[in-house]
């Protein structure tokens, strides 16, 4: 078989896979090649494809490839198709699933100590959307789950593997501060001004908030 | 309802003080105890003042911000501890523990935010559902072999275990709470009752007839008295473990049999 | 808009329209481009794609466009099909396999009531794959499709019918509980329980508030 007839093959097997995307040892049994020829003409399509006057590209995730739309005519397909990951993570299940893909295994316990709340939800949210999966257990008493990112995963955030995570940012720059003012923050203001005022020690009026509430 | 909006953006008290550390311009390797520990309990007050719920998490960390401000304020104790447990090194800075913390909170909090955005440009990737395939299967010679899946009804039964596992843990379980006075000075009582009878150490969540919030602050608050009188020493190993409480004087701090 | 830019976003538009394909006043809306212009780049987007080292090519159906793969490569979809390796299901389309075997015919919503999250990914995967298929549509306004499995699903499981079902596992593994009893969840179990016997679609199981904030 002549070298453009393969690339037409590859580029109809792309094709029929759409969003479920095509494995290289796919392209391989079916086209009855070794994995660096594979390599080669995916390299070569992927170039062909990146021109500008194409609207669709090849991108590589989770060990496979898969034909996708460009990002700058988005505009183009919002209005005729639903986005294939339009469902968006609440800041909880983002926290975790961090927490998560980067310090894989980890158990629920670890998550906690990390965020410093129960993620019992967001774990199940995060399970129930296959972006995470059991991938084992704790040793000894308990046994507790160990989580780990799944395939999904790194469709949905576009990575070819977990490496490719961004490396984590280990010194901390000062952030702006947010010029947000709400009610919530102007009550909470004055609160402080007022306590300043007073300078009650805060344990005294603690106490008797507490027993008012509930 | 604006503010509940507003207070879903806090992820709990780490969040919370690294809010309030950036908001006031604060160094995170240095946090001004006491004005921190103002400022959130500010915050709980006006939660409070706004009838919000308090999740539990955040009046532990008002237990650490004030124990901490204390072991701040107070010269160093010298204690009899027993074996390994409750030593305070004088040179041991209390905030190192909770800036470790909230540094590593803020990591995976800015990775969330990289996700975030990676699930942002993701979703600008438009493609196209899978082809039925099915019609390659028909005129197949050998079609008798069907979709040729390598899953058999076992995986498809252990699929739906796990769901219904995972779904089980959602559920919510309903109970009638019963509203109940508890001044504190009578659980105050009843706590160093509890500690005479227990070779003068109990555990925090052993202070408490039932696990719900009423009960759980009002025993903390008991306790929190119950130091500033000092007549008793409390421990916490570790985040979220349980605290240790001991009782100061004529008892001595033995270990209990658990 | 440059010509090769329009050409490129018709690209996309086809590829996301997949097999339904679009019509010519659809691309003409999105692009803004009157009848004669958009006829004018398609003749000119067919012609690139008809060349042999192509493995998609532009058809023209009833008043409009679609790719389609080329009728020369069969047997590489075949050989796809049967591949090794495109064999395996995700945890999400083994659960709505799972739902829709025992549960049908089941539609949409109801799948995804019982999962707790969307599941048209697989169900297009489980379509695609042959395993489920349209069995009719629900009365009145909307005439959601309703699911059932295929030939194909009993020939894969080895079944006579779909009677030949193991009974669905009740209960959870013990060991693997580790939460206090669950009130709420017996009585769910035993209306999965009843329901099953009355074959009725459920309509219990699932409350928005629980899924709230993840």
């Amino acid at each position: 078989m002549k070298s453009h007839q393969i690339k037409a093959v590859i580029e109809g097997l792309l094709f029929v896979s759409g969003e479920e995307g095509i494995d290289e040892k796919q392209i391989m049994e079916v086209l009855q090649l070794d994995r660096k020829t594979v390599k080669f003409y995916m390299a070569e399509l992927m170039e062909v494809y990146s021109s500008d006057s194409r609207g669709i590209q090849i991108v590589e995730i989770a060990g496979g490839y898969q034909f996708t739309t460009k990002q700058e005519h988005a505009p183009y397909f919002k209005r005729l198709v639903q986005s294939p990951s339009s469902t968006t993570l609440s800041q909880a299940a983002l926290e975790t699933l961090a927490i998560i893909a980067y310090k894989q295994p980890i158990s629920r316990l670890e998550i906690e100590d990390i965020r410093g709340v129960k993620s019992e939800r967001p774990i199940r949210t995060l399970t129930a959307k296959s972006l995470i999966k059991e991938v084992g257990r704790v040793d000894g008493t308990g046994r507790a789950i160990l989580y780990g990112t799944t395939k999904d995963f790194l469709e949905q955030f576009g990575l070819r593997s977990t490496k490719e995570l961004p490396p984590l940012p280990d010194s901390v720059p000062k952030e702006e501060v947010e010029e947000e003012v709400d009610l919530f923050f102007s009550k909470f203001q004055e609160q402080i001004a007022s306590s300043m005022e007073e300078a009650q020690p805060i344990e005294i009026t603690e106490r008797k908030e507490f027993n008012n509430g509930e | 309802m604006q503010y509940s909006v507003k207070l879903q953006t806090f992820e709990g008290p780490l969040d919370l003080l690294l809010h309030l550390i950036q908001k006031n311009d604060l160094d995170l390797y240095d946090i001004p105890v006491k004005e921190i520990t103002e400022q959130y309990m500010v915050y709980i007050h006006t939660m409070q003042f706004l009838q919000l719920d308090i999740a539990s998490e955040y009046l532990v960390m008002a237990a650490t911000l004030l124990h901490m401000k204390s072991q701040m304020l107070l010269p160093a104790q010298e204690e009899e501890l027993g074996e390994d447990e409750f030593e305070y090194d004088e040179t041991d800075d209390p905030r190192e523990e909770l800036m470790y913390r909230l540094i590593e909170y803020k990591k995976f909090k800015e990775a969330a935010g990289e996700l975030k955005e990676r699930e942002r440009v993701r979703s600008d990737l438009f493609s196209k559902p899978m082809s039925d395939l099915t019609p390659f299967l028909k005129d197949s010679t050998d079609s008798e072999n069907g979709p040729n899946i390598n899953v058999s009804i076992y995986d498809m039964l252990q699929a739906f275990q796990r769901m219904m596992k995972r779904k089980k843990k959602t559920e919510p379980v309903y109970s009638k709470i019963q509203r109940e006075e508890i001044p504190i000075d009578e659980k105050m009582a009843q706590i160093m009752t509890e500690l005479s009878r227990h070779h003068g150490k109990r555990r925090f969540s052993e202070l408490f007839e039932r696990e719900e919030k009423h009960h759980i602050v009002i025993a903390f608050l008991a306790l929190l008295e119950l130091m500033k009188a000092n007549v008793i020493v409390c421990n916490q190993e570790d985040n979220f473990d349980d605290i240790m409480i001991y009782q100061k004087g004529e008892h001595t701090f033995e270990k209990s049999s658990d």
